[in-house]
């Protein structure tokens, strides 16, 4: 495989990792905007682990994203206070704060970076990455995945239906906070390298941006997403900036013409035969 | 004040908004069993009785007794589990799930324990949820939307599916408010003899907020008359319909303008 | 002055205006009656352009407004006094009466108009720069009326006038509706839950039911319809027994 | 004097906010493209008076193309949707300038001379001061078009509910591009303000100072256009002090830790709920 591909695919694995971060606190309706933030926390802790107590990098990253969740879980009960555009602010500080302070923690280099000892290939990431999608795919399939879905919906009525509706959103969004960190640590021990000021608000932005466009209502949604915005970019050529205008552009039509991004759990049961007339009623108006 | 045998006792409630009175130092009570409709004029307050019961607001003052429970104090998300289900006036169905899953929604109050939250119940063909859900769906005759998106669905079917989902609850109290809002007089008819028959033979006792005057004299024992948050009347369908305050809540007449000057 | 042919309105899959045709005439009080969910607020958003019409037509004196943006109806002086009489509650009493006069060409009068208003409600003068928010239910009625007329409408819709007031406030918003039509003959299209007063109002009704029209024609007719007791389910008959 | 242009932003930001109910992240952008052409022009030998009013016409411009691909489509989608869009509309402004001008720091030339003014201790350089009473002025005028112009009523109409502002005539589609246009005008003054002060510009200035501008406008309470600009003086003041007291590095923890805060504490802002112009 030659170097170039690797390259690609590696980001690719992240990249999904970083939009399944997303995907679960979105599916219950919260939009967290410090993916990031998360995702340089479980880097870091990882990296340190893993330099410092020569630890496995396949122990050191689940650990890292472990500590991404619990930070995640902490701050999720003030944090989800918040709600709508007040949450995506909130989330939003947070992982800037994060980010800032680990600039200033000289422990781990500071603004500087972090060398990283361990190092991993495509295929353990590659692995790390199934894992990710078939457990959420796994939750999804469960009681759990409906309930997001209808927290999602209608707070008020899930309450009534007897639905714990605050303890779906904090697991939801500390589980997003722990496969972040997964995400991190997986991108800190691929590069040899880590430093904060890549894990920015656009790194949040552009990861939401992946959930979005995919579809939030699915499962592949989330996949979907990232690899379209993963390739395309490659597909381009051209410079950088130019395939960033275009992938802007596109974005911008995408939710102009389908705002429910590109997969919607309709087509997916449609997808898998489980049709019915009013679907496809639906789809002929 | 209190029949025999109730099962809900509205005991002196009193619900303000800002300085606004919705309900006030309301008391009746629902018999066990019994079909109780709930009537007034618009924004008398009966769907805020719902919203009171469920726990949509918290009440001011007074208690809701539920089987001698106190629900009031209760958690909206409990209530449910104490036996309270009910639908809504504008259909609230979770738009992103289909029909199937909306109704499983409804069980999650049976089922709501770590490792219930956990089932797989799209992954083993034949779990016990799943299979109960579609069971109800085919009884009602809804078998071939199970996988529709229920935002897909005519009005009708989607009221439909909100029964079926506050049934799944298997409640004891079912709140029903203005269920034949929109029905045409045949599909009236058919969903009055359904909720006869289910609440009959599962032992639900029912309280219905319904314009339809017709549809309460047929469906229901007892009524209950509310007016700016107070209750005018209660009794048998007929002999409301007598009672000079009701016929006044109802007509602005000149009686009526008296008392409210 | 306005009439409507064949009108559908679907919102998504709810098909919730079924082909209704009515008519206003000039200096006319026109009711129209029907349960929840007949169509009635829905045959008012249409004709105000707040939803677009699936097919048929809305003509004003003649024109064919069926297409026309909302604020062009209203320039056209055809005015809504909306259902839950929205008020805008951030802006004072005074300020609301000016939105009222928003789209008018000719603004001369306005002022006097305003003075007008105050002068027949009291309640409003004494808090015109109060936010619209301390008004009571019947004063904000009151507004959303000044309000509409401020745009010195030719054809003013009412939808639900009565709702939440007390039957005496509703007697002295159907006494100000009345006299409206008898001194200024304004044409009046009255949407209301309260048949009795609406028919003792009208010159003419129709009924909803389901979206459809199923009946039209004088209030005495109507009152006498055995159907119109059906589609009412029991309610026209009782008034009738008090009544008589 | 960065408060002010924090404030400035500030209260494009709350301008959408407030009336439209709409985070509108492209003004970040706006307020970029605004720095940058200023800079191009004077590059290109154009009298700083013109450059910066073109800026200011060229950030409008922008504004309304947002809003033909933004507010306009998504009156009915999900929340964040259109919230995206703006985002993606900050990517695009910030890597077209790129593209066209490269991402390095460019310096605008010194244009008023040693103009400073010394009073006692203090030195006020001529643009600072200018600036200064561009934005006052600015401000003020919005919040007296907001209260007392026929028009400003009617945006206030919308900002609660535009289906009764329909109904009362106001024509929203042609009203809301207009708001777009001048929450577009004040980034872009921010951005030129910042260009003649600074003397620096780069593609990606918007995003540090942006993201500030938000922050001022929720500790100050969205849609609250005299919070707004109390909330950059805050922001500002925030910063003086981490500086002062913790050092550089720590400008970012006590800024945002200060949003977040508030957020968590008091979600409306300082200055309670929002209605713009209601109190301005």
């Amino acid at each position: 495989m030659s170097g170039y591909l690797e390259g690609v695919l590696v980001l690719l694995a992240i990249n999904i990792v970083y939009a399944y971060a997303a995907f679960l606190p979105i599916a219950a309706g919260q939009l967290n905007l410090g993916i990031a933030g998360f995702a340089v926390i479980g880097g870091y802790f990882s990296a340190f682990v893993s330099n410092q107590l020569a630890v496995s990098p396949l122990l050191a990253i689940p650990l890292g994203g472990a500590v991404a969740g619990l930070v995640g879980l902490a701050v999720a009960v003030p944090v989800l206070r918040t709600r709508g555009i007040y949450l995506a602010l909130a989330t939003f500080a947070l992982g800037e704060m994060v980010r800032a302070g680990i600039l200033n923690l000289e422990v781990v280099g500071g603004a500087a970076g972090y060398p990283v000892t361990a190092f991993i290939r495509l295929p353990t990431i590659a692995l790390f990455t199934l894992g990710v999608v078939g457990l959420v795919w796994l939750l999804f399939s469960t009681r759990f995945g409906i309930a997001i879905t209808a927290v999602h919906d209608d707070e008020r009525v899930a309450d009534l239906m007897g639905l714990n509706v605050r303890a779906f959103q904090v697991a939801a969004f500390t589980m997003g906070s722990a496969i972040a960190g997964i995400g991190g640590g997986l991108y800190a021990h691929h590069f040899s390298y880590i430093e904060a000021q890549y894990f920015s608000i656009s790194l949040s932005i552009s990861i939401v941006l992946y959930v979005l466009f995919g579809g939030t209502q699915s499962v592949l949604g989330p996949l979907l997403g990232a690899t379209v915005f993963t390739l395309l970019p490659e597909l381009l050529r051209g410079s950088a900036q130019w395939r960033y205008v275009i992938f802007a552009a596109i974005l911008i039509v995408v939710m102009v013409v389908r705002p429910q991004g590109l997969v919607t759990g309709t087509q997916i049961r449609r997808l898998l035969g489980l049709r019915s007339e009013f679907d496809r009623k639906e789809q002929a108006t | 004040m209190t029949g025999p045998d109730p099962i809900l006792i509205f005991d002196a409630v009193s619900k303000h908004f800002g300085g606004l009175a919705v309900i006030e130092d309301l008391s009746f009570s629902v018999r066990r069993g019994s079909c109780t409709g709930l009537i007034g004029p618009n924004g008398a307050g009966k769907t805020t009785v719902f919203n009171l019961i469920t726990g949509v607001y918290p009440i001011d003052t007074g208690r809701i007794l539920l089987d001698g429970v106190d629900i009031a104090r209760i958690p909206s998300r409990r209530r449910i589990h104490h036996g309270v289900a009910r639908n809504f006036q504008n259909i609230r169905l979770m738009p992103h799930l289909s029909a199937l899953e909306n109704i499983l929604i409804g069980q999650h109050c049976r089922n709501s324990g770590f490792l219930g939250v956990l089932q797989p119940v799209n992954l083993i063909p034949g779990n016990r949820w799943r299979e109960e859900a579609r069971a109800a769906l085919a009884e009602a005759g809804l078998a071939q939307i199970e996988n529709a998106t229920v935002g897909s669905l005519p009005y009708g079917l989607q009221k439909r599916i909100e029964l079926l989902r506050a049934l799944m609850a298997q409640p004891r109290l079912l709140l029903l408010d203005e269920p034949a809002a929109g029905l045409n007089p045949a599909e009236t008819d058919a969903l009055r003899e359904d909720i006869t028959a289910i609440c009959r033979d599962r032992g639900i006792t029912l309280l219905v907020v319904e314009h339809d005057m017709h549809f309460v004299d047929a469906l229901c024992s007892e009524v209950v008359v509310l007016n700016f948050g107070r209750k005018i009347a209660e009794g048998s369908p007929d002999r409301v319909r007598e009672d000079a305050l009701v016929r006044e809540a109802y007509l602005g007449t000149a009686a009526a303008e008296q008392t409210h000057a | 002055m306005l009439e409507v042919n064949d009108l559908h309105v679907r919102y998504g899959r709810v098909h919730a205006v079924r082909g209704v045709s009515l008519k206003v005439a000039a200096g006319e009080i026109v009711a129209v009656l029907g349960a929840n969910g007949a169509g009635k607020s829905s045959l008012l958003k249409a004709l105000m352009g707040l939803e677009p019409a699936d097919s048929g037509s809305i003509k004003l004196d003649g024109g064919d407004i069926t297409r026309w943006p909302t604020s062009r109806r209203v320039r056209e002086r055809l005015v809504l006094v909306p259902e839950g009489r929205r008020i805008v509650t951030s802006l004072t009493v005074h300020e609301n009466l000016l939105m009222g006069a928003f789209a008018r060409k000719d603004t001369r009068t306005v002022d006097a108009e305003i003075d007008a208003i105050y002068a027949r409600f009291p309640n409003l003068a004494a808090r015109r720069q109060l936010p619209a928010s301390v008004l009571s239910g019947g004063e904000q009625q009151m507004l959303a009326i000044g309000r509409g007329l401020l745009a010195d409408p030719k054809l003013m819709m009412l939808d639900e006038p009565s709702l939440g007031l007390s039957p005496l406030l509703t007697r002295t918003v159907f006494a100000l509706i009345a006299e409206l039509n008898r001194q200024r003959g304004l044409a009046i299209l009255l949407v209301e839950q309260n048949t009795h007063m609406a028919l003792e109002l009208a010159n003419r009704a129709y009924v909803l039911e389901l979206g459809s029209k199923v009946m039209e024609g004088a209030p005495s007719d109507l009152r006498d319809d055995p159907s119109l007791r059906d589609a009412y389910l029991g309610r026209a008959e009782k008034r009738k027994t008090v009544a008589g | 004097m960065l408060g002010s242009i924090y404030a400035i932003v500030g209260v494009a930001l709350t301008l959408s906010i407030g009336v439209l109910k709409f985070l509108n992240f492209s003004i970040p952008g706006l307020f970029m493209i605004g720095g940058m052409t200023t800079w191009v022009l004077i590059r290109h030998g154009a009298p700083w008076p013109i450059a910066a009013l073109s800026a200011l016409a060229v950030g409008a411009a922008a504004s309304l193309v947002v809003e033909r691909f933004t507010w306009r489509w998504m009156r009915t989608a999900q929340e964040f949707v259109p919230l995206v869009s703006s985002m993606a509309f900050l990517i695009l402004f910030e890597n077209l300038a790129v593209a066209f001008w490269g991402s390095e720091l460019q310096s605008v030339p010194q244009l008023f001379g040693t103009s400073d003014w010394r009073i006692a201790n203090l030195v006020i350089s001529i643009p600072q001061l200018v600036g200064l009473l561009c934005s006052v002025a600015m401000i003020w005028g919005l919040s007296a078009f907001l209260t007392r112009t026929r028009l400003g009523r009617g945006l206030r109409t919308i900002a609660e509910d535009s289906n009764t502002a329909l109904l009362l005539g106001v024509d929203v589609n042609r009203i809301v591009p207009l708001v777009f246009v001048i929450s577009g005008l004040f980034a872009a003054l921010a951005g030129v303000l910042f260009a003649l002060n600074y003397r620096q510009v780069h593609p990606f200035m918007g995003e540090a100072l942006g993201l500030k501008g938000i922050s001022a406008m929720v500790v100050g309470g969205m849609g609250n256009i005299w919070g707004a600009i109390v909330g950059g003086l805050i922001i500002g003041l925030a910063e003086a002090f981490s500086i002062r007291y913790f050092g550089a590095d720590f400008v970012d923890i006590s800024v945002y830790g200060l949003l977040l805060l508030i957020l968590i504490v008091r979600p409306t802002g300082l200055f309670g709920d929002a209605r713009t112009g209601a109190r301005a």
